[in-house]
This record gives structure tokens, C-alpha cells and sequence, in this order.
């Protein structure tokens, strides 16, 4: 079933959409030029051994697009990025300022998507809780952590941006 | 004590009885600022035996004064106590509150209009809360935002800020003699809030893009005769907002007029402009907006001077 | 781990038995910064198992860079951890240290020079102790100065200070691979430190005194040919200091040389000065210097043209 989704929640979510994806890549530049870790693919097996999760988008892919459950999941994804982003806390001084707004801007976006389904009646009856999240214990590993939580994120953007472009 | 510029002040002062450097009864006096002394309105005894002598300034035309209670003492003045009068206004609702979000700074400034002098001590502050659409919601306060001292604009910092959603924001002033309310805008920080309940609304500050022309060395660039190659793209902490751009052109020549181009994109490589042919050298300027969503126009490019 | 430029370096890379997705016996490897990646000089089992890689880099002339290790994994490399290797210098002694008494913030503020670059975060402190003429004692420690970052200078608030006595202070260098001290200079705030330790010892900052012509409407002074009559008074701040001044002038002709009035009081009301026959208009400065007691001479006040 379609949603009567307004076209200014679509235009402000494809904005919000852009605006992390923004900074999403000034944290991953950062992470490349300061730490000389740029390159995801080298740490799958250190994001394996640390449990890092990736969010699924399956239900907003433009093959077998459903409404309800696209939000439900860019919300719960989103809802997980928070916490991935929140747990590398400390990382450094340097990209701290960049971090916190990252993490300002998803939890907004999250926030727009809420009330959005709230709105349509779609709106779980209780928000989610946060599942838990890996434990980095050295700089390295808040780092390197970095690397692959902003990756992961910028392709569940990508994914987003299709649909909500799809959508709009 | 704290009164309306020209009310009336009562004051009362009293000698315990116990003052023995004073002769028995002492003629209390009483001085404003710099006025010569007076005597009180009556001085009388107090069933402990002390004497109190009232006076009333029937209307304190000071904004600030210092009411001295004195008594004669081997042909001088004695000083025995001093009050502080203040007086003024209550302040009057603050007006014309608009709010700018800044992308670089990633801070919403809001400033406003503090209205007529009080005279007084007079605090203001921002004050907000979250809503929805439509602002009928109270939600959650947003702090409270001090702006520095005699300032009237304060900054929001992007911590507090929920973007992409309605918040009512308005300007609460007081001092010892009352307090007032600015009327509430409702504003999305990123927005310029269709559902504003009064205007200006806030907008995001866009910079001018970055005008200039294309390198004319630029091989695959054929130069006709009265055309200009340019390319811009937007300012860069705004690359996220979809805009469109606006060029306008004038050949230098005195009392020449602007040609309009509209419903431009927002950034573009190559763009060829034609038929400047009235003036060896043209100005050029570009401005932005958000297209789709709310805003409003950047500022001008500054002027690039160009021969076609 | 910080190393001086140019010392080797000794890293190990474990790999715990228990990390199944591996195979056996992973060839761990090596990349410094963006280099090509290289095996250890050897690969050893530990006794619970473990894969341990040792490297030794003989030199390290990065003064900062990344030391990864790595394994081979599914035809790619993967990162195992990351050190961040330091080289660099202990810092030299800061020198020059030298300190104005400024009597408008009544701060007393020092700089030095840091001395050459040490490639690493190096922390500078202004310490300093009370103490008598002389400076053989040792008193009460005064506040250590934490100069902001980058800067080769401190300001010590007033409250902290002894003026008219003497104290010792010094800047303290110092880093991962070592620490100095500039020498140490024996001052009184409010002094040149005559017993200084060494020089240049500091100094009140006097700012030039107020140099002005007198009103010639005024009835009482006759106007004599060549002559003008001049008033001045010391920098207020520095009103307190007894005080003596030096005037100089010269007449506005190509190479012309100044003439000096020395041994002026620090401020008059009148002071007549004759014999400028040489051109139109003159220019005048004055400066003073406290006197009976150490100090520098201000800069010249801003030059007077004057008609005599």
C-alpha cells in the first residue's frame, strides 16, 4: 500500500540525506589524511572480529520498494548508526567536532522520519532500543572503527537517497 | 527600591533611642542626590523610645538617586543611612525577532529589537521549545540562550537544534518592574517556516556561489566572437541544498541596465553566454536559493569583470 | 612510542591462536605510512600458540607516521592494529627571555625564544619563585604560566605579583625526550632588576608622555619671534613614577638634525623654547624615563608641527 507521503517530507529527507552524506565523507577524508587509514576493504576481518553491524535497506530497494517497512528500516538503520557513531566517542580531538555533528545530523534525520510515520499511523507503538554495541577498546580500534561505520553508513545513505529519490 | 519614573517614594528613618552621641532629640533630615537637605514629612517618636522621621518624594524623577538620611551634629551634617532609588519602565515587548541559521558556524543567531530604554536592569532571553508542524505541539524546551550584556541577539548552538523540525522561538524581557514577550515564531532552523505565526521567518544565510570564467586556454573551449565561457558552483557548506541560480550581466557603460538569467543550476562547468556585444568589458554577478524547499536568495556574487 | 630522528625502532605484531577465520600459519607483514608492505625479520610461535612477527626499522625519519601490520586474507590484505610512531627532538634551552611591567593591565609579561623545532608536542612553562635582593632566596613559588598553544609568551596577573620585589624567574622546556630551562632572571616587577642575572632584564612599558602647544590666546603668555610655548604631562597610568623627560626638536628642512632638551621635569604647564629661526614650522617629541630609580626610556611621542 502507497503512503500519502508529503513531497516536503520527501524534499527535506533527500536534503538531510545529502547534508550526511556531506559529512559523512569529511569524517572519512579526515580519517584518511590523519590516521593514514583509508581503506575499508582492509578491515573487514577487524570489523568481523569486533562485531560491527551493517543496517539493511532490503525493503527500500527500488525492485521491492514497500513504503511502511522503508521507513520502519531507514529509521531502525539510522536508529543503529546513532549508536555505531556514539560508541566511537573519544575517537580524537581532531575529528571529535566532526563526529558530534554526524551524529547530530542522523539523529535529526531519525527524528524526521519518527514523526513522519507518526504522522501516517505507522509509528511502532514503542521507539526502539539500542541493540548492543561493539567495545573499542584502543585508539586504533576506534579508528579503524571509524573507517568502517562511516562506510557502511554511506552506502545505507546511497540506498536512501535511491528510494526517497524514487518516492519523491 | 525600584519605582515608575515619577510615582511617588516613602522613606523612613529611625534613631534607636540608645544613640547617645545625639542630643535628646535630634532633627532628622533627609537629602536627594545633591538637593539641599529637607526635614521629613513628620519625625516621631516609636513606643521603644526611638525617633523616626517620614518623608514622601512625591514624584522620583531620577532613574537613579541616593536618598541620605542625616542629623545635625556640632554644626555639621551627620550621615546615618543611605538608599539606593532606582527608577524606570517595565520593558516593552521586544519586536522584530528574526533568526538566521548559519551553515559554517552551524549555529541558529537570532536578534530583535529590545524596544525603549527602561532604565533599568533589564534581562532578556531566548527562549524555545520543539513542536511539530504547525507549531500547535509543545515539545521539549530548548535551553534557554543569555545574549551578553546589552546584546540583542543570541546564538543557538547546532547541539541544541533539532533541524528539519518546527520550533517556536520568542524574546522574553524583564526587569523589577514587570516583564513582556516578544511575539513566538515558529521556524524550522533549516526552513523559512511556511507556518511562521508572524514574519520575517529565519533562513538559512547562503554565501554567494563561486562565479568564474572558464580558463579561455582550455582547448575544447571554440571562442565566438561576444560570448564568454563561465562555470560556478555553489558555496561549499551548502553543496547539499538542491538551488538554482540566478546570472545577471551589464556592459560598463554608464547607466547601463542588469540582464536577468534565470532558473539556472546550481553548479555547472561550462556555460557559454552570448550577444555581448555593447561594451568591451561586462560585469558579471550570480546569486543562489534553495529550489524546492524554502530560502532565500543568496547575497551577490562579487562582480567579475569579463571581455567577451 | 617516541624515538629520537633517525633511531631505530623494534615492533611486534601477535596473532592469537584462537583468530579462526586465519589460516595456519598467516605470513604477518608489515607497511610503514604509505610504503610498500614488508615481512618482519622473523616469525616465531609463542608458547600459547601465538604468531608473533618481529621488525626492526633502523632508522625512523618520519618525525610522525603510521607502522601497520598486516595479513594476508581472501587475495587482499588486512590490517591487524596500527602504532603511531614519534620522532623528533628534546627541546633546547628557550632563550632571550625577557619581561615588560605593563602598568595599564598591571601584568607582567614575558617572552623567549623556544629554540629550534623539535618535531614534537613540547610543553612550555614560565615558573617562577619569590625571592630577596640578590636573589640567593628562595621563597614562595609564584604561579607556573602556561603560555597558549604555540605562543613563546606568558602574562602573570597582578595578584600574583610582588611589586618592589625582587623574584626569580625562568621558562622550563619540556617533551617526551627531555627537558630545559632558559637561564634564570633575577627581577623586580617594577624594576630594571639591577642584580639581574642576566640581561636583558625587564622593564616598566612606558607608553611616550602628552606633548602639547599652549593655548597662545591664552592672555598671559607673550607671544616673543621664534619662540613657542609647549605644556606637558606623563603617561597617567605612570603618573606615580617620579619621572624626567627629554625634549627634542627639529626645524622641517631636507636632512635637518634634532636638537635635545634633557633633564625636563616629568610634566609643566608652561615652558617656553626660543631661538627657532631656522624654518616656518618645527617638530617636536618628548620622552621620558623614571627617573632615581632603573628604567627604559618610552618611545618618542607623536611628532608636533609647530609655527613658532
Amino acid at each position: 500500500p502507497s503512503l500519502p507521503l508529503p513531497r516536503s517530507f520527501l524534499l527535506k529527507s533527500l536534503e538531510q540525506v545529502r547534508k550526511i552524506q556531506a559529512r559523512n565523507t569529511e569524517l572519512l577524508e579526515q580519517l584518511c589524511a590523519t590516521y593514514k587509514l583509508c581503506h575499508p576493504e582492509e578491515l573487514v576481518l577487524f570489523g568481523h572480529s569486533l562485531g560491527i553491524p551493517k543496517a539493511s535497506l532490503s525493503s527500500c530497494s527500488s525492485q521491492a520498494l514497500q513504503q511502511t517497512k522503508c521507513l520502519s528500516q531507514l529509521h531502525s538503520g539510522l536508529f543503529l548508526y546513532q549508536g555505531l557513531l556514539q560508541a566511537l566517542a573519544g575517537i580524537s580531538s581532531e575529528l571529535a567536532p566532526t563526529l558530534d555533528m554526524l551524529h547530530l545530523d542522523v539523529d535529526n534525520f531519525a527524528t524526521t522520519i519518527w514523526q513522519q510515520m507518526e504522522s501516517l499511523g505507522v509509528a511502532p507503538t514503542v521507539q526502539p532500543t539500542q541493540s548492543t554495541m561493539p567495545i573499542f577498546t584502543s585508539a586504533f580500534q576506534r579508528r579503524a572503527g571509524g573507517v568502517l561505520v562511516t562506510s557502511y553508513l554511506q552506502s545505507f545513505l546511497e540506498t536512501a537517497h535511491h528510494a526517497l529519490h524514487h518516492l519523491a | 527600591p525600584i519605582v515608575h519614573l515619577g510615582d511617588p517614594v516613602l522613606a523612613s528613618c529611625t534613631i534607636s533611642p540608645n544613640c547617645s552621641k545625639l542630643d535628646r532629640q535630634p532633627k532628622i533630615l533627609w537629602r536627594l542626590q545633591d538637593e539641599p537637605n529637607q526635614p521629613g514629612d513628620r519625625q516621631h517618636h516609636l513606643p521603644d523610645g526611638s525617633q523616626e522621621s517620614i518623608i514622601t518624594l512625591p514624584h522620583l524623577n531620577y532613574t537613579q538617586a541616593f536618598l541620605f538620611c542625616l542629623v545635625p551634629w556640632n554644626n555639621s551634617f551627620q550621615v546615618l543611612d543611605q538608599a539606593e532609588l532606582r527608577a524606570g519602565y517595565p520593558p516593552a515587548s521586544p519586536s522584530n525577532l528574526s533568526c538566521l541559521m548559519y551553515l559554517t558556524t552551524n549555529s541558529l543567531v537570532c536578534q530583535w529589537e529590545p524596544g525603549p530604554e527602561t532604565h533599568l536592569p533589564t534581562s532578556f532571553i531566548l527562549k524555545s521549545f520543539r513542536s511539530r508542524t504547525g507549531c500547535q505541539y509543545q515539545g521539549g524546551t530548548i535551553l534557554d540562550c543569555m545574549p551578553k550584556k546589552r546584546h540583542s541577539n543570541c546564538s543557538i548552538p547546532r547541539k541544541h537544534l533539532l533541524l528539519y523540525q518546527n520550533m517556536v522561538i520568542w524574546v522574553q524581557a524583564e526587569n523589577m518592574l514587570g516583564s513582556s514577550e516578544s511575539p513566538k515564531l515558529c521556524i524550522d532552523p533549516m526552513d523559512v517556516g511556511r507556518e511562521s505565526l508572524t514574519t520575517p521567518p529565519p533562513a538559512v544565510k547562503l554565501e554567494p556561489p563561486m562565479l568564474q570564467a572558464l580558463d579561455i586556454g582550455h582547448d575544447i573551449v571554440s571562442r565566438q566572437p561576444g560570448c564568454l565561457w563561465l562555470s560556478w558552483k555553489p558555496w561549499k557548506p551548502s553543496e547539499f541544498m538542491e538551488q538554482e541560480c540566478e546570472l545577471r550581466y551589464q556592459p560598463q557603460l554608464e547607466g547601463a541596465n542588469w540582464t536577468l538569467v534565470s532558473h539556472l543550476p546550481s553548479s555547472t562547468d561550462r556555460f557559454e553566454l552570448c550577444s555581448l556585444h555593447q561594451a568591451p568589458v561586462y560585469t558579471l554577478q550570480l546569486r543562489c536559493i534553495r529550489s524546492s524547499l524554502p530560502g532565500l536568495w543568496s547575497s551577490w556574487s562579487p562582480g567579475l569583470q569579463l571581455r567577451p
